[in-house]
Parts: structure tokens; C-alpha cells; sequence
């Protein structure tokens, strides 16, 4: 699906300082990877070079076979920020429609009803019509995983999306997403800083270490047997690759 | 229950009503007390008979000529105003091309160019919409152009990834958050319409507020002179509270921003 | 040669009827002469903003004398505005209809279903519907345009076929060099009373209190007058050196319109400034005439010979 | 090294230059074959010679009067704009008292009231920088009245569980949040002081850009007219970049707003 | 220190429908009090009126041993928005000197040191002439916590604090927060939907229930040893915790 090349990247424009440095990666069709790494270590800003936003200071990345430019991947992948960026002026529904007024792919009541679906799914159709500032923050953050949803875009590259849920309402949002990912053919790429997220819902997991001198990715495997679901967390299989996780995660942070 | 927005239209208003009493009361006596002679600035109430005993002039044939070209030369300057601040928003070249043809246009005397309009418009309608234009449209384009610079960057981002294109960032991010301050443009610009309708009516013509005024300056009828007067300030306080009513309108149906 | 005066100078205001040229010579000639000094004054000249500011001042005590039209001043009376004509300054109309020197209108008459420009006053309107009507002409079928300031536009870019409004010492000169020659119709040939173009006013009150110092401007202002008549190119590059401190003039057009003037300022065997009770008298039922005046004015109370 | 700045100004500027060198042609050969009479319109080479030869007048007195009602004028609207624009904001009551008073003054036709100035302020500076004040503040009240309003509920309310005050609000949420729209006004404003210098120059004076363009146009002295127009637009020009640069700096500076 | 009987909160003014009703809690002087529930059950919203940002329908909140309206509350207490809320116009250091410009209850430099020396332990000395639009979503969470500390109020609101930090991250904040909290006189309440961490900080947790049949607030008891640290993760005690929180959370969505 998408693979990266040494990647670097630097907001300074003398490049004296790199928040991205020889960073590769590789997500293949239909697999859902997670990115998990400390805070600031760059995985926010690596998402948007995926997306297409900023066009990398080096490196290369491998698009539907091809060696590929910002601009051609920009609007063809799916991109959850990671604050919501609900627009204020529009109501939730307006909000979740806006892919759909850009792309025109489909009929616009299909849209609607689907968008309708999913609220419902997600336990906010009481919602449709409020605007955003009258949400609490993990609704709003539902809200913007739906209109990511909205998209229909085979790759899709979430930022944190259920960071402000609570456990349960993750589960759900969990269950929805495998469900989700398992029927259609979805490309997931997943940032979290939830541990047992991570296991349950990835193929594979990449950390990012965040410090230039060691090796900026680690791959880390899931060989958990699918379907899974959220009891899992007490299976000892389970704790055992988070116990593994959190250790790898501890070593690259310290050493 | 009844009562409660009559109190709250008092509240509201009965200062600037008890202000304005004050201030006419105040006019009255010194006009009165011939402090100021009446014919340099008219008692309230001989203006008032003024505009009473010349109402059938003054409704009937100046105030509708001059609200057509207040009209029709605010709606020019908003169509090309808005079409210029965007055309500069959108091609920085096109901004420091224009940028200095429009404050040139707002430095110049009307009187200095009201020889080239009559050479043009002659004393038509159009040379004093074209007045109008002059005088109104540079406050929507400086209310468009700043607006649609602002920010929203994360929104842009956000929709470059859904594939928009320059249209669709314009119309679903920048014009939204380009509204408040166009709005401002707008409500600048109608107050300077009228003030524009009155210059394009000295430039020529033969009916209108502006000409009335004039005609009654050189007749030495300061009463009838601030009859129009006065008329004209209606005229603009009442299209300015329409804008100001539309934007209340406008902006109660949209969720305001959080931070 | 400032005059020797013990007394300090009285300090007089005189506002003009519109930016200094060649009518005004005499005040500049009495400054620069020292007569304004030589009678104890120091006279200060200004410019008006718009046509009738200077009556408005000198009314309301602001101003002690200005210069204005002497129907202008009856008027003015009408309005209950206090003020008075204490001399004429220029004794015939400047103001006359101009036309296209080579154009289809020839008489007021043609000027019928034409169009017509004038500038702002309700008073030239009646000037030229007067006219028409004197040539056997329907005024009502005139096309009457306020065309303000722009009057030489106007009629130079063929909008107007003829203006009302425009000086024969200035607009007509103006118009001939830029190669718009107009013909200037007389309106004492069709009707219209023989008028004072210019008149100095003071105000009622003005004229009680600072008696004695109006009459000592009237003094150094004949001799200004007098000077220039015998010395008009002295007296010109007077007014010329003077503006052209801050806006210089045009000295060819200002020449020729010092040409014109100067008959036309020429009271004969009276006084300078002299002024005849019939000139007012007629000025005053003309205006009745076109319904300009609104209320009743005594037209002895109009004018003062100081 | 060197090229780059060059190259980018030439890249801004480029067309701009051009579109004023093409335009001057035109309206250069539009004046010489006599399609506009030059009396009306004079060529850019009369203009430029008048100029040339008036240039100890223009420059040595006219200039600097000009400038200095300007200056006056703008510190004046600027100061009390914005006080009144934030004492709007902050008592809905003054607004409601203020507001129509500041409409009328806008509509108004200040050449109508020349004799009122004149009988209150003479032909002192003061009376020519209460033109260019009336002239020139109200964008300043909207802009900044407008700019306050702007949201920042979240802001507000952080603020307020440290304990702040109105003041605390003021300075360091709404000021800073209206600066956008603030600027807007000032450079609205800045545009029209100069006009405003101009017209209260010919409410009475003897000096001054906008005194000598009238007296040369009652004179058709068309090319010294418009000398002074262009020296006028000239004087607009550099004191908006003046300003926009300002802005620049001020903005620079600040990181913007994501949303 | 502040006790809350009764207490409803609606949004709309015919108060048909509260997001909060009939609601009690309790946080003694020096406790340590985590607050959770579902998405939307109304938690921030009870922070806000606590802060004295809203004053509440019904009910009485007794702050100081005394009645207290949302006044004299407010000023007084401090709080930690959900949404950072930094100034996006300030630098990082200007951010967190907001709120000593209000107090000014002590020297500049001395707040300036102070700042330094957290931003420092923060692992974000670097950025402190950064504007927020230069720092990732766990930075300015960080920023946003440690201006929350410069009030220097004695009752902390804090709204997910830690929210979009990594496992790792976190456990230093932890560490550092619990040692302020054993330091000085503080007391914290505390938004979180990490159990884990709820565990780790509190002496008790609130199960806020979000549906208005059941008990709206349902209270839990940690008894585990101070001080605690993150390797108790897998202490067997530490687990029943977490297994039994998990199981009142379900069972208040549920029934
Ligand atoms: N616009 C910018 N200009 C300069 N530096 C930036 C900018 N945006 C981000 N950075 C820096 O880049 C680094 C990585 O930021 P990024 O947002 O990618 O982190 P992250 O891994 O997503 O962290 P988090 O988990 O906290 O969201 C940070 O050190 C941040 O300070
Ligand atoms: N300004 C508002 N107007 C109307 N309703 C609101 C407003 N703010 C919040 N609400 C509603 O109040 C309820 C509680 O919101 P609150 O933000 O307190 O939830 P929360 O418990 O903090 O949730 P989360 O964990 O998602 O942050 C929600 O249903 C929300 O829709
Ligand atoms: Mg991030
Ligand atoms: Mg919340």
C-alpha cells in the first residue's frame, strides 16, 4: 500500500535540526498498523507527510507502486488530525458532510443516511444538529473520526482517535472499527498511546524511538489470532506482549 | 411577559434615547438663546418644520432618488468589492498590482476627478453610482482581503486532505471565517454611500437629498438645508441597522468558535 | 511704507466671495500700499469654503466684512440674516449666459428643450429662465442642471449647451484659451435688472459698533482702487507675487480679466462704491418677481452708502 | 545572494509596474490625441513638469501642512476610536447611545457645515484636524468595536479561574484577538485622513495640499491640480505601506492562530 | 474542602433536560480524587462549575466551610481545561506567565525560575520560546498542565491532563505530580478515562454514571499503599483493582 524510504524531515528551513531522520516503514494492503512513540518524537508530523501536507526534506515513499509527490497523495488519503478541527459554524451533520460536498463521490441523501447510521452506531444522533462547541471533548473527537470515515478513502491515517474516550466508549468505538476494517478493504494506520489499544487492534506496531542516534523505527509484531475483542486484555498472551511492548518502549526511550 | 423585551429595548436604548432628548434640548436653547445664530445651525424644531411643511418634496421626489443611488451603488461596491478582495487574496500579484490603484482611488478628491466623470457619465445615474462606488468600496475590499487571510490553517490542511480545491477552501473555510470582518466592511461601506450619493449629487444633477441640500445652501434656507441633511442621516442610520440586523441574523444561526 | 500710527492697528477680517484674482486687486494694492495701515488697519483676507459662507460670518460676527452678490444680500435680508451692503464693488452683472461661440443656440430663446447649467444657485436658474422668457421663449421646456463646480466641463464637453453661472472675466477667458470660445449674452438685454456682480457686506451689528473703522476701510479701498486704475500691471504683479506664495495665477487670464473689470467697477462721478436705492429697488421686485424671496424685505435697510 | 530579494520584489512588484507604465501610456496618448481634453484630464508629462516646477511650493509648504493634519488626525482617530470602539464593547448601553451619533457624523455632508467649523474652530489647525478626525474614525470604533467581540469564550473563561478581571480580559485576550480587525481600520483610516486633510482644507485655509488643488482648480490650472492629487495619492500610499508594515512586524512576531 | 450535595446543571434554559442531577461528592483537604465516566456523562461540565465558571440549576456547593456561590469560587481554584486553551499569540514561557500577569503574588524572575525549572523537568526547556503552533499535541498538553500549576491555588480541577501523552511521558508527569502532591498542601480532582491511572493517583474515584435512573455518582475506594509507582502496573492487588473498577464502570453503562 505505502512504503517510506528514509524518510527526514525539518521545519527549520537550514535543516540544522531534524524532527524526522532516515525513517522507513512499510503498511501493506489491507494490514492496520499502529505508530506508537513519546510525545513530540514526530509522529504527528509524519502522518501529515503521509497525508501529502508537507513534502519530506529527503527520503521517498512508495504509493500505489510508484515513487510518489506530496501533491499526488494529497486528497486521496484519509487523515484524522489530531485536534478535531471541527468547523464551529456547522453542526455536526454539516461537519461529517464536508468530505462528502468536496468529493461529490456519492448521492448526497446516501451520504446522509450513512453519516445518520453512524451517529446512531456511535451514540450521537441526539447530536445531529448541535454544533460542535456544544459537545464534550470525546464526542467531538467520535464526530471527527466519522467524518473521516466519510471520506471512503482506502488508506486511512488516525491520529490519537480515541484519545479522550472513556474505556467503554473505546471498546465500542474498537469493536466498530475491526468490524469495520475487517468487511471493507481498509488500510489503517493508527497513532496511540494506549498500550493495549495498540495490541488489540494492530497487525504490526512501529515505535518510534525520537532521539536522532538510535534507530528511528522498531517494528514490533502482533501475533495475536483475529477476531479479537476486548477481554483479550486479561488473556496471559496479552499481557504478555504489553509487558514485551512496554519494555522495548522503556529501552528505546532510556538506553 | 410583555413587558420583559419592552424593559430590555429600554434598558438598551433609554440611555441613547435620554441622550439624544439631551442633546436636542441643549440645541434648541442655544439656538435659542441665539448663541449660535439660527442660520448657521437651525433650531431642532425649525428643522423639523422644514422637513414637515417640504415632506411631499423631500419623500416624494429627493429621498427615493437618492436611495437608488445609494442602493444600486452599494450593491456595486459590494459585488466588486468583495471580487476584488478575493482576486487580491487569491494571486499575490494581483494584490500589489491593485493594492495601490485603489488607495490611489481613495486619496483623490472627487472634486478633482469630478470633471472627468461629467467628460464620461455625463449627468447620469451611472456617473453617481460610479460616485457612490468610489466612495464605498474600498472598505470592502480592505474587510474581504484582511478577512480571508485569516488563519484557519489546521481547516485548510484538513481539507487538502479531503482533496478540495482552491474553490472549495474558499467557500467552506475562508469565506466563513472571512465573514465577521467583510461584515465590518459592510457596514462601513453603506454609511459611506450615502455620504457618496450625496458628493455624486453635487457633482450635477437635479434631484436627489444631496442636490436639495445644496440648491438650499446657495438659497441661504439653512432650515430646509438641514431638513435634507437630517434625512440623509435617517437614510443611514436606518441602512446601517438593517446590516447590523442581517449580520445578527447571520451569526446566530452559526455555532460561534471556541477559542 | 507702512503708515506711522501711535495706536496699535484694528485688526479687520474680509472674507472674499471666492480665491483671490484680479478683482480683488484693490484690497491687495491697499495692503501692500500701506493705506489699510495708513488708516489704523490690519486687515486680514480669507477665502470662503462655499459660496455663501462669507454672509453666514460676517452675520454671525465672526467675520467684519465679506464680499457677496447683491441679490444675494436681499436674500439673505429674507432669511433673517443680518446683514448689509455698505458698497458696490463691481456695478454691472460679470455673470452671463455663455454658449458655444459657433453652436446652434444663438439667443436664449434657442435654449429652449436644450439643457442648461448652473452652478448650484437657485438664482441663476431664475437669471435664465428670465431670459428665456424676455426672448419670447417657454422657460418650463428648458433642461435646468445644477452642474456645481464644473461649470467650463460642462459646457466644454458639450453635456449643457450653455452655462449659467460662469464670469466673463473668468470662465469666458478660461474657455476661449482652451479653445472653447463661448459668446457671452448680456442678461440686462433680456430682462434681468442691471445688478451690483459684487458688494461688499458688514453686518447690522458690525456696522453699529466698528463704524468708524468700515468707513476708514472704504477710504484706503477707493485708494486701493484708484491705484490700480492708474497702475494696473503694478497693481496685478501685486496680486500675482502675493498668490504666489501659496497657489500662483494664471497672468494672462488674470490681465485680461483686470481689462474687463475695471470699467465695469467704475462708479463715475460718484464715490467708489457708491450705491444707487433704484439698482436695489429693481434687484428687489425682480426677485419677488421669481418668487426668491420669502419674506418681506425693506430694501432701504439692505444697503448703506457709508 | 543578492539576485533573490530582487527577484522576489521584481516577481511582487513586476506586474504592478508594468500595469502603471501601461497605463500611463494609454492615458498619455489618450491626452495627446485629444480624445480627453487636457484641461480635463491632463497628460502624465504636464503633471510630472507641473510638479517639477512647483516643487519648492509643493513640497517646501504645501506638503508638510498636509502632513501634519494628517498626522494630527490620525493619532486623534486612532486614540478616541478606539477608546470609543472598546467602551462600546464594554457597556451594550454605550454602544446603544453612541453608535447612532457616530452614523450621523458619517453621513453628514461635512462641506454643508463649513460655517459651523469655521464658527467654532475658525481657520485654526484644530478645526482642520476635527476634519480629518470625522473623517477618519469611524473604521477605527468599527474595527475595533468589531474586532472585541471576536469569541475567544474559551480563553475568557480560562482567564477568569485565574482569577482575572476585566481589565486582565481586555489586554490580554480581546485586545490581542482584535488586532486583525483593528488593523483593518487603521489602515481604512490612515487612507482617509489624507482625504479628510483635503476637505478641511477647503473649509478654510491657506495652505495645504487639498487648498492649492482647489485653488488651481477653480483656476483650471488642471496640471497644477493635479500635481497636488498626485502628491496627495502619493502621501496615501506611503502611509498605508507605512502601516501594513507595521502590521507585518506585529504579526510576525506572533504565532499564529491553528484554528 | 469542597463539598457538592444535590447538585443539577442544565443547559437549556427551560431546563427540561440536565446533563447533571442530584449529584453529591466530597474531596477532603489533601485527597487525591479521580473523577470518570462515559463520554459526554457531563464531567467537564461539573469542573466548570466547580471552577465557578457556571453556576449551577440546583443544589449547593459548600466551598471554605461555607455556601459558596460561582463567584467567590471563581479566581480561586484552579483549573485544567480539556482543550489546552493556549494563547496561540504567546510564546510557550508567555503562556505560562499568564497566570502570574493576573495575580502577580509573586516576583517575576522568580516565576520566570520557577517555570524554567518545570519546563525543564518536563523535558521541555527547548521549547520554551516555541509558539504553541510549533509543539505537538502532548507538548502542549504538558504546557497547558504546567501552567495550570503556576496558579499555585490550593484546589486543582484537572481535565485530562494527561490525555495525549505516551505510556512513558506519563509515568514521569505521575511522578512528578504525585511527588508535588505529597510535597505541598494540595488537592487534586482529577478527569481521567486511563483506569490505570485513576488507581495510580487516587485515594478514591468517582464513577460519574451519565443516565439519569441510576446513581448518578457511585464512589470507590483505593486502597492501595503510598507512595505508589508505575511498576505496580502488575502487582496482583493492583490488577483486582483495576478488573473490579472495570467491572462497576460496566455495569453502571449497562443495567
Ligand atoms: N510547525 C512547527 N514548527 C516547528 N516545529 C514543529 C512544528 N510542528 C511540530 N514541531 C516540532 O516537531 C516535533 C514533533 O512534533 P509532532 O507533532 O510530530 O509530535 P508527536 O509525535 O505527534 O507528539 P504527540 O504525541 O505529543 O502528539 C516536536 O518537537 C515539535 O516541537
Ligand atoms: N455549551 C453547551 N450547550 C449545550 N450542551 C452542552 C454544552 N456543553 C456540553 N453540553 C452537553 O453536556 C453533556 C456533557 O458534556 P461534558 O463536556 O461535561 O462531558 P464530559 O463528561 O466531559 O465528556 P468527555 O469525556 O467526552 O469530555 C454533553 O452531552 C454535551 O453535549
Ligand atoms: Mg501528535
Ligand atoms: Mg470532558
Amino acid at each position: 500500500m505505502i512504503s517510506i524510504n528514509d524518510l527526514s524531515y525539518s521545519f527549520d528551513p537550514q535543516r540544522k535540526y531534524s524532527v524526522l531522520s532516515e525513517l522507513s516503514m512499510k503498511v501493506k494492503h489491507g494490514e492496520f498498523v499502529s505508530v506508537i512513540g513519546p510525545s513530540g518524537c514526530g509522529k504527528s508530523t509524519l502522518f501529515k507527510i503521509i497525508a501529502g501536507l508537507s513534502e519530506p526534506t529527503n527520503g521517498d515513499i512508495i504509493w500505489q507502486e510508484a515513487s510518489s509527490t506530496a501533491t499526488t497523495r494529497l486528497g486521496n488519503i484519509a487523515y484524522m488530525p489530531q485536534q478535531d478541527l471541527l468547523l464551529p459554524w456547522r453542526t455536526v451533520l454539516d461537519n461529517c458532510l464536508l468530505p462528502w460536498e468536496v468529493t461529490q463521490n456519492r448521492s448526497k441523501a446516501e451520504t446522509i443516511s450513512m453519516i445518520r447510521e453512524m451517529l446512531e452506531r456511535f451514540g450521537l444522533a441526539e447530536v445531529e444538529q448541535a454544533y460542535p462547541n456544544e459537545l464534550s471533548g470525546g464526542m467531538r473527537q467520535r464526530i471527527a473520526f466519522l467524518r473521516t470515515l466519510v471520506t471512503g478513502a482506502e488508506l486511512m491515517l488516525l491520529d490519537e482517535p480515541f484519545g479522550a474516550l472513556d474505556a467503554i466508549t473505546k471498546r465500542e468505538m474498537h469493536k466498530w472499527l475491526t468490524g469495520l476494517w475487517d468487511g471493507l478493504a481498509k488500510t489503517v494506520l493508527f497513532i496511540t498511546h494506549d498500550l493495549e489499544e495498540a495490541i488489540l487492534l494492530s497487525d504490526r506496531i512501529y515505535l518510534m524511538s525520537g532521539s536522532q542516534s538510535k534507530a528511528p523505527m522498531q517494528e514490533f509484531i502482533v501475533d495475536l489470532p483475529r477476531p479479537r475483542h476486548s477481554a483479550m486484555n486479561y488473556d496471559p498472551r496479552f499481557l504478555k506482549l504489553r509487558e514485551d511492548l512496554e519494555r522495548r518502549l522503556y529501552d528505546t526511550h532510556t538506553s | 411577559m410583555i413587558l420583559t423585551p419592552l424593559k430590555r429595548y429600554l434598558r438598551d436604548y433609554g440611555l441613547a434615547l435620554l441622550l439624544l432628548l439631551f442633546l436636542l434640548v441643549c440645541w434648541e436653547t442655544v439656538v435659542r438663546l441665539k448663541w449660535i445664530p439660527s442660520f448657521i445651525l437651525p433650531a431642532p424644531t425649525s428643522i423639523w418644520n422644514a422637513l414637515v411643511e417640504n415632506r411631499r418634496l423631500l419623500f416624494g421626489q429627493h429621498l427615493p432618488a437618492t436611495l437608488q443611488e445609494v442602493i444600486m451603488g452599494f450593491i456595486l461596491s459590494v459585488v466588486l468589492g468583495s471580487l476584488l478582495g478575493t482576486g487580491m487574496h487569491l494571486s499575490r500579484r494581483l494584490e500589489k498590482a491593485l493594492y495601490p490603484f485603489i488607495i490611489i482611488s481613495q486619496t483623490i478628491p472627487l472634486i478633482a476627478l469630478s470633471p472627468i466623470f461629467i467628460f464620461w457619465f455625463g449627468y447620469s445615474l451611472a456617473g453617481k453610482v460610479a460616485v457612490v462606488f468610489l466612495t464605498a468600496f474600498f472598505p470592502v475590499v480592505v474587510g474581504s482581503f484582511d478577512g480571508l487571510r485569516k488563519g484557519g490553517e489546521g481547516y485548510r490542511e484538513l481539507l487538502l486532505t479531503m482533496g478540495a480545491n482552491r474553490w472549495h477552501l474558499l467557500t467552506k473555510i475562508q469565506i466563513p471565517l472571512a465573514l465577521p470582518s467583510f461584515f465590518s466592511g459592510l457596514k462601513l461601506s453603506i454609511v459611506y454611500c450615502v455620504i457618496g450619493a450625496t458628493i455624486g449629487e453635487w457633482l450635477g444633477g437635479s434631484k436627489g437629498l444631496g442636490y436639495f441640500s445644496r440648491r438650499m445652501a446657495g438659497n441661504l434656507q439653512s432650515d430646509e438645508m438641514f431638513a435634507a441633511v437630517f434625512l440623509l442621516s435617517a437614510l443611514g442610520l436606518v441602512l446601517f441597522l438593517i446590516l447590523v440586523l442581517l449580520e445578527k441574523i447571520l451569526f446566530m444561526k452559526r455555532g460561534s468558535s471556541n477559542s | 511704507s507702512a503708515g506711522k500710527s501711535k495706536q496699535p492697528l484694528q485688526k479687520l477680517t474680509l472674507m472674499l466671495d471666492w480665491y483671490p484674482n484680479a478683482v480683488h486687486s484693490l484690497f491687495y494694492a491697499a495692503e501692500s500700499q500701506g493705506f489699510f495701515a495708513e488708516e489704523g488697519l490690519d486687515v486680514e483676507i480669507r477665502m470662503p469654503a462655499d459660496g455663501n459662507d462669507g454672509l453666514k460670518l460676517v452675520a454671525a460676527n465672526q467675520i467684519d466684512l465679506a464680499l457677496s452678490y447683491q441679490p444675494q444680500v436681499l436674500m439673505a435680508r429674507a432669511e433673517q440674516i443680518p446683514v448689509q451692503s455698505i458698497a458696490a464693488i463691481v456695478r454691472h452683472p460679470l455673470n452671463h449666459l455663455l454658449i458655444p461661440a459657433e453652436g446652434a443656440v444663438q439667443r436664449p430663446k434657442d435654449l429652449m428643450g436644450k439643457s442648461i447649467g448652473y452652478s448650484s444657485i437657485p438664482l441663476y436658474e431664475a437669471m435664465v429662465k428670465t431670459m428665456i422668457k424676455n426672448d419670447g421663449g417657454d422657460p418650463q421646456s428648458a433642461n435646468l442642471i445644477d452642474v456645481g463646480f464644473d461649470l467650463i466641463p460642462a459646457i466644454s464637453t458639450d453635456k449643457v449647451d450653455a452655462i449659467m453661472g460662469g464670469f466673463i472675466n473668468h470662465e469666458a477667458l478660461i474657455l476661449a484659451k482652451e479653445g472653447h470660445p463661448v459668446t457671452s449674452i448680456h442678461p440686462t438685454d433680456y430682462g434681468v435688472p442691471d445688478y451690483y456682480e459684487l458688494v461688499l457686506v458688514a453686518s447690522e451689528q458690525g456696522l453699529k459698533n466698528n463704524n468708524t473703522y468700515l468707513k476708514k476701510f472704504m477710504t484706503a479701498i477707493t485708494k486701493g482702487q484708484q491705484y490700480v486704475q492708474e497702475h494696473p500691471d503694478e497693481a496685478l504683479s501685486i496680486l500675482l507675487k502675493h498668490e504666489d506664495a501659496t497657489s500662483p495665477l494664471d497672468k494672462d487670464i488674470e490681465q485680461q480679466s483686470l481689462q474687463i473689470l475695471l470699467p465695469l467697477m467704475d462708479a463715475g462721478d460718484q464715490t467708489f462704491g457708491y450705491q444707487d436705492p433704484e439698482s436695489w429697488e429693481n434687484v428687489h421686485q425682480w426677485l419677488i418677481e421669481n418668487q426668491l424671496l420669502h419674506t418681506d424685505v425693506k430694501t432701504e435697510e439692505a444697503f448703506i452708502n457709508l
